[in-house]
């Protein structure tokens, strides 16, 4: 009989150890459908260390793939501590990066130090739009958030889509569908020479800092996560409930436009439907791998980044089929998630036949 | 002399770091009615659920009489042992399943999982001569989401007399019963004790301890301090024994009553079921003054306990605090209108489990300047301003950092208590404020409505504990079906009479 | 002859029919031993440059691609590689010194498959399927509703996008719906809207690919494209260190073998085959050029 | 509107409805004894695809039909098994879990198909299942096409319903799995394991869901796709709550789901000159968040859902 029970104290060289070890782990796994495609583990461990940390541009573009995960990984955790289960990031950072290039891309031809306050702004409150909708029909209705972002994700991707063949369609695009670009001073300043990482990061990590320190010093943040945690009490305490999930609501939506802004104002420099490789999905693991923690969210974000760079990089060097990537991420997702659990439970054996005499 | 049918032999258990049993040893007779007391924390329900499987002993074991009479060894750590074993529990927290019939929840585990079909008729059959027998009523198809939770206090007991039990566990069973109820209850397993049902049940109610138990056993910080036969007992010597120490009685003067701090003037609520509805109610609560709403559970305590939380807003009527009316009753307007609430769940709606003590100390109060300023948090004030009321309010636990799940139930009462008497409010809605709470704690919290009245406070106490109604309120209201009627008696029968509507 | 190296990156999986021609004449190159040929498929655009950068980077002689989502990002890299020959399917044109762009440009034979299928309809009303609205297959689209046109002026057209490269349930269901709203005919750009003729018996047009094996007599014509008059030239460039930057498009054209119309002679009546046949010489000859049309097109109503 | 009357009364209309709803029931289905047990499992994504790879493979290396579909459903119920391991026993977060499934199925099923077939241009092809088509039933007037033109699968999903829906309300195990999704205590204190119920009722429902890919390249299709399976695993976890956990509503859920796209794509052909073809393509969408919406009060939760149950603890 297995019984699983919470561990008392845990030494700080276990703490450390045990996610070290998740990652030895998840390594060791990757050996499988390395040597089945017939590659040379110990070769690949290499040039995927090189894939991440071989020179300043591959930690650059590691950083700028986490860039909007840090985002989306932020509004996802901000919203589930008040356990609003937003799964549209996804839409929202599409919404977000629809309003940058529709303010950007020459509506407004303002030098820059308006434009992308602008776009920053705009982009944030398109995704918050697209968060407060499903969230009223929440808190007036009862209709399941989970269903409805879910859904909104799809509708947005196709409203995008006619939006992209329509009224944001770059008229110089020669009929694809993709938006104009937004204007030179409207993107936000590259932060290496020469390299793709750009301040978007920096407002990720000003955003991740915000927010743990609302989180925890702020009333706003003592009522979000009164709520989250028991919202009968505090409604009975005298928290406006509703209050505190549409608030959350609309910078959980917020920081996921922001994502979307981010990358096409910072990254892209305009639209196309295939703006983000599911960002906005990855961004739940990140928050949950992060404990919903802000600062734990910078964390889970470099380290799915790194994985997938490192693991992309290290196909290509080896050989082996592109989808590996995504294979690497998933089985160090699995393998961190069993170590935090490790961290904190212990398993044991307890025989009880022999208990019993 | 009669056989015994269980004993368990040095049970130990502990949880990190709180030994909850200590080397216990008790054995049971068959027939024999064996009440379990002590304090909220002193191992009582641990001990039972080692008993049941639910928890493996650290060390000790087990022995039951099997069908013949004679002692085996249970397998420990196997609820599906102990059931075979014959023995039934009922917890202290219920645990059904709402969402499906009680016919089904009682057959649930008694049937092959596997099997194609199911002979609900003979279930149903078995299930209706139990209720014949022992007298246990309750209504077997509905989904037990559905049923009162006197209904389900007794779906419990013929889950486990189903399973043929001959050992019959029931953790403090009339924590939520009218004394009616728990007397029929009483009077029920009383019955089946005649035909070699033995009972170990716990209660934190002297009264039904005295009146129905055969031989009282005494935890005190996971160890048994004593063992008494009930004959030989009395309320002092076993307080005495839990606590260690003598329980200062709780007296009330007379005392005259002051100008109204509540109105309400015909308010009506509109719920869906009955427990939330309000029928044009008119009540006024003075200074100085408790005032005790008895009533059979389910008849509109709810709603009226929402109406003066401000949770819920009055379909009609009006409500006046003191002299001003609260014409938008939210929690909020209440609170700062001068309202203290205690709430009946207080793990649901008392506390927010995952934060601090003293975040939980505060929590109706983020507006104030000594909580917050300019919207961030004041948090050595807070801290402190906790440290100050743990002390003066006794509440104690592993510290004001820790998360407030970590208390005791009597101790998050506590935590409740300071956090609404600190503010001096003029009215006190204290609903079901000592239910699960030991001697020790009751005695505090009545001590401190008294208090309250004292200073000048009004008091509105909702109970189903009729004695406590009679101890501590200055006038008597009786709720049935969304309706008050006032009583001049202190009479329990006739009380009690009302509260079951064949009496005016 | 020392080997090229060439890498691909693609932003689909390599049986999209699109890339799987690029694929195939980079596959038919390196089993001659021109080249060595590296891929990596399923892209993202957000990865599409580090992966460009990543293959310059390990010395990558020729790399060849598709920068539809990330035209200047891609003439970026070029730039900052200039060693380094990029081939890049993209609706820009090419940049000095090293940017070199190519297209599916098979408009031509879409007309005669076109016209193929104009003489065929019985109901004159065919289904056209597509995945997205983009230029490369609107262009097609327009080509062979010409070509329709020209054998059938009463012709009228049906065209739905289901915003998918791969979902052949979904195209299947939107070519059933076009099949009950009277097409006889099935323009199968999408992969699925053959199965779909098949089961209502009804006839096809390929695009693109030729899947006329999977479906005996249901395709009727397939307008191909060749990827290895493009490829062959570049790599052919590159050995003899004469690449520069230049529109590769017309090596798709019928006149340098990058199109091609193919017909299922059992399926086609005599007559339209010769027509057929007299328009394919004309546009060979220069005689007759297909009209480029790069709008989203829409049903007749 | 005359033109929607038609559609709406047309016999391929219902049978496309019924044909889009088929792999929708399978994802419902699953999904739904999943969370009757207590547990979201937002694997069904990647577990589609799993089912739709396996079965389509096993197929192409000469399994046999109902070989694959078999192969199918033991694959999802092993990432089933897997998922339930984290969730149940280790009570790790659901949401996470659920969703590393999905991109560990997704990107196993990928890895290993171009893996085992390196230089297709081409995806192969199997000869998937074929309509039934009987005798004189086939023939009947209405009935006839939409019902008896399907194939084994359509008729397996239906039957599905039906077996669904008797063991959750006619035997002990769907009593206990009800239970175990409203209070695993109450299963405990009957000496049921909570976590055999919870394991198992996910592995179950994981291959119910793999099935729903099978149907992709085995009936809908004969080859498969990268991304074919394109979101329909998320409607179902939408479709679920709008059946309130139900199986006969799931199916009404599931044919409404298909119905709306079955009309979508018959609207875009009859007037997508008038307005953007998107608008058409959302719609399903929206009319399920309308429908959820009005369906919404009536929504009752499985209580235990999303909570982890630890033996021993409280
Ligand atoms: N599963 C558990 N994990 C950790 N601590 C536990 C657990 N169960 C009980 N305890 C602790 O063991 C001690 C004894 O608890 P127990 O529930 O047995 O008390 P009790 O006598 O039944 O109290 P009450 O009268 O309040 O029901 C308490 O300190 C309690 O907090
Ligand atoms: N195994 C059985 N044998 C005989 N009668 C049964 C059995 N199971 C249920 N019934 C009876 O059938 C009726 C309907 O059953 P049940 O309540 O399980 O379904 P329901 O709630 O109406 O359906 P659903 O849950 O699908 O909405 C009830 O009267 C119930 O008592
Ligand atoms: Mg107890
Ligand atoms: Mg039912």
């Amino acid at each position: 009989m297995i019984r699983i029970e919470p561990r008392n104290s845990t030494s700080r060289a276990f703490a450390l150890g045990i996610p070290i070890l998740s990652a030895v782990v998840s390594l060791a796994l990757a050996a499988i459908p390395l040597m089945l495609a017939g590659a040379n583990p110990i070769v690949a461990y290499g040039e995927m260390i090189k894939g991440v940390f071989g020179s300043v541009f591959s930690i650059s573009e590691m950083l700028t793939r986490a860039t909007p995960l840090i985002f989306t990984g932020l509004a996802a955790a901000l919203a589930f501590r008040a356990k609003l289960w937003n799964i549209g990031a996804e839409g929202q950072l599409y919404l977000g990066a629809m309003a940058a290039v529709a303010v950007g891309s020459g509506a407004f031809d303002v030098p820059g130090i308006i434009l992308i306050p602008l776009i920053i702004l705009l982009g944030a409150a398109a995704g918050a739009a697209g968060m407060a909708a499903p969230t009223y029909l929440k808190i007036r209705f009862g209709a399941d958030e989970v269903v409805t972002t879910l859904l909104l994700n799809f509708i947005i991707l196709i409203f995008l889509q006619m939006m992209l063949e329509g009224p944001l369609q770059d008229p110089m695009g020669l009929g694809w569908p993709q938006s104009a670009p937004v204007l030179d001073q409207g993107m936000l300043p590259p932060l290496v020479d020469r390299m793709r990482i750009h301040s978007g990061l920096i407002i990720a990590l000003v955003a991740a800092g915000i927010a743990q320190f609302m989180l925890a010093r702020s009333v706003w943040g003592f009522k979000l996560r009164a709520v989250g945690e028991n919202a009968a009490a505090a409604r009975h305490a005298g928290i406006n409930v509703n209050r505190s999930l549409f608030g959350v609501a609309i910078i959980s939506g917020g920081l996921a436009g922001l994502a979307g802004a981010s990358e096409v104002a910072g990254l892209k420099g305009y639209l196309t439907a295939d703006l983000s490789p599911g960002f906005g999905y990855t961004g739940i693991v990140v928050a949950m791998l992060a404990g919903l923690s802000p600062v734990g969210v910078v964390i889970a974000a470099l380290f799915i980044a790194s994985v997938f760079v490192g693991a992309d990089s290290m196909s290509r060097a080896m050989g082996v089929s592109s989808f590996l990537a995504d294979l690497v991420v998933s089985m160090s997702l699995l393998c961190v998630l069993v170590g935090g659990f490790v961290a904190k439970y212990r398993i044991i054996r307890a025989d009880t036949g022999k208990a019993a005499r | 002399m009669p056989e015994q049918v269980l004993s368990l032999n040095g049970l130990s258990k502990r949880f990190g770091s709180v030994v909850a049993n200590d080397d216990v040893s008790l054995t049971l007779r068959r027939g024999e009615v064996l009440a379990l007391l002590g304090e909220n924390g002193a191992g009582k329900t641990t001990l039972m659920n080692m008993l049941f499987g639910h928890y493996l002993p650290d060390a000790g074991t087990i022995d039951v009489s099997d069908e013949a009479g004679r002692m085996r060894p249970l397998q420990l750590g196997h609820p599906q042992a102990a059931l075979a074993a014959g023995i039934g529990m009922v917890h202290q927290h219920f645990t059904l399943a709402e969402n499906i019939s009680a016919l089904d929840n009682i057959t649930l585990g008694s049937e092959p999982l596997l099997a194609l079909r199911r002979d609900r008729k003979a279930a149903r059959a078995k299930i209706e001569g139990i209720i014949e027998k022992s007298g246990l009523k309750a209504p077997l198809s509905i989904p037990v989401g559905r049923l009162s939770v006197g209904e389900r206090q007794r779906v419990e007991i013929l889950k486990a007399l189903y399973r043929d039990a001959r050992v019959l566990v029931l953790d403090e069973p009339t924590a939520v019963l009218t004394p009616q109820e728990a007397d029929t209850l009483f009077e029920n397993i009383k019955a089946m004790t005649n035909e070699g049902l033995s009972v170990i049940f716990i209660s934190h109610k002297l009264r039904e301890v005295l009146a129905f138990s055969d031989r009282i056993a005494v935890l005190r910080h996971g160890v048994k301090v004593g063992e008494l036969e009930t004959s030989a007992a009395d309320e002092k010597a076993i307080a005495r024994m839990m606590v260690g120490a003598e329980t200062p009685k709780v007296s009330r003067e007379r005392m005259a009553a002051g100008a109204p701090v509540m109105q309400l003037k015909g308010v009506s609520v509109v719920g869906r079921s009955k427990r939330d509805t309000l029928q044009c109610v008119d009540l006024e609560v003075r200074a100085h003054e408790i005032l005790g709403i008895a009533g059979i559970s389910g008849n509109g305590q709810n709603a009226l306990a929402q109406v003066i939380s401000g949770l819920a807003v009055p379909t009609a009527g009006a409500i006046h605090i003191v002299d001003s009316e609260i014409s938008k009753p939210t929690p909020q307007a209440m609170v700062s209108a001068g309202v203290g609430r205690i709430p009946e769940d207080r793990h649901r709606e008392g506390i927010v489990g995952a934060m601090t003590v003293a975040e939980n100390m505060v929590i109706e109060r983020l507006g104030d300047m000594q909580v917050q300023s300019r919207g961030l948090l004041r948090r050595d004030a807070i801290q402190s301003n906790a440290k100050k009321l743990a002390k003066e309010y006794d509440v104690r636990g592993p510290g004001v950092t820790a998360p407030s799940r970590l208390l005791s139930g009597g101790n998050i009462q506590k935590l409740i208590l300071a956090r609404v008497f600190e503010h001096a409010p003029k009215l006190i809605l204290a609903n079901q404020p000592t239910r699960g709470l030991d001697m020790g704690a009751a005695a505090e919290v009545g001590r401190r409505l008294l208090e309250a009245r004292e200073r000048g406070a009004g008091v509105v106490l909702i109970s189903e504990d009729l004695d406590e109604i009679l101890g501590l309120a200055d006038r008597i209201v009786v709720i049935r079906d969304g309706q008050l009627t006032e009583t001049e008696s202190h009479d329990r029968e006739r009380i009690g009479l009302m509260m079951a509507g064949e009496a005016a | 002859a020392e080997k090229i190296k060439v890498a691909a990156i693609y932003t689909l999986p390599v049986e999209q029919q699109w890339i799987s021609r690029i694929h195939k004449a980079l596959n038919t190159a390196a089993e001659r031993g021109d080249i060595e040929y590296a891929f990596s498929e399923n892209v993202a655009n957000t990865d599409y440059e580090r992966v460009m950068r990543e293959y310059a980077e390990q010395g990558m002689q020729l790399i060849v691609g598709e920068v539809f989502g990330l035209e200047r990002a891609a003439r970026k890299v070029a730039k900052d590689y200039p060693e380094t020959a990029f081939l890049m399917g993209s609706s820009f044109g090419p940049v000095a010194p090293n940017f070199s762009v190519f297209d599916n440009w098979i408009h031509e034979p879409s007309y005669l498959s076109g016209m193929v299928a104009g003489a065929a309809t019985e109901s004159n009303v065919i289904g056209m399927v597509g995945g997205y609205a983009i230029p490369e297959v609107n262009r097609l689209m327009h080509a062979f509703m010409d070509g329709a046109r020209e054998t059938n002026p009463d012709v009228k057209f049906i065209v739905n996008f289901i915003d998918s490269w791969y979902d052949p349930p979904k195209a299947k269901e939107s070519a059933f719906a076009m099949m009950d709203a009277g097409a006889d005919i099935m323009y199968a750009e999408r992969f699925g809207v053959s199965d779909a003729a098949v089961e209502r018996g009804v006839k096809a047009i390929g695009n693109v690919i030729d899947t006329s094996g999977d479906y005996p007599g249901t395709i009727m014509a397939s307008a191909l494209w060749h990827m290895e008059a493009t490829i062959d030239k570049a790599i052919a460039n590159v050995a003899g260190g004469s690449f520069e930057a230049a529109d590769y498009g017309q090596y798709s054209f019928m006149a340098y073998g990058g199109g091609s119309l193919v017909l299922d002679e059992s399926l086609v009546s005599a007559d339209v085959v010769s027509a057929v046949k007299a328009k394919e010489t004309e546009i060979l000859d220069g005689l007759f050029r297909v009209n480029v049309n790069d709008d989203r097109p829409v049903s007749d109503n | 509107m005359m033109d929607i009357l038609n559609i709406l009364l047309s016999e391929s209309f219902w049978a496309a409805s019924l044909r889009i709803a088929t792999p929708l029931i399978f994802g419902v289905l699953g999904a739904l004894i999943c969370e009757r047990a207590g547990v979201l499992n937002l694997g069904i994504e990647g577990i589609f695809v799993v089912g739709a790879m396996c079965g389509w493979m096993a197929v192409w290396l000469g399994a046999g039909l109902w070989g694959g579909v078999l192969i199918a459903a033991l694959a999802g119920g092993f990432f089933g098994l897997l998922h339930a391991i984290l969730t149940v026993p280790l009570g790790l977060s659901q949401h996470v879990s659920g969703l590393g499934i999905t991109l560990f199925a997704t990107s196993v099923s990928y890895f290993s198909y171009r893996t085992a077939l390196p230089n297709v241009s081409s995806p192969p092809r199997i000869t998937p299942f074929q309509p039934l088509d009987l005798p004189i039933l086939s023939d009947l007037p209405f009935l006839g096409s939409v019902l008896f033109q399907q194939t084994a699968l359509t008729w397996l999903a239906l039957l599905m319903v039906g077996v669904v829906w008797y063991v959750m309300n006619r035997t002990a195990l769907g009593v206990a799995i009800q239970a175990v999704g409203d209070n695993p205590d109450s299963v405990d204190a009957q000496g049921l394991s909570v976590y055999a119920l919870r394991m198992g009722a996910i592995v179950a429902g994981s291959a119910l869901m793999a099935l729903g890919g099978a149907f992709l390249t085995m009936s809908a299709f004969d080859a498969f796709f990268f991304g074919m399976v394109n979101g329909r695993g998320w409607v179902c976890i939408a479709l679920v709550i709008f059946a309130s956990w139900r199986p006969g509503k799931a199916l009404f859920g599931a044919l409404l789901f298909g119905a709306f796209d079955a009309l979508q794509v018959r609207l875009q052909t009859e007037m997508g000159a008038l307005v953007p073809g998107q608008v058409f393509l959302m719609a399903p969408y929206i009319l399920s968040i309308i429908a959820l919406v009005i369906a919404a009060r009536s929504a009752d939760y499985p209580r235990a859902l999303l909570t982890p149950w630890f033996k021993g603890q409280r």
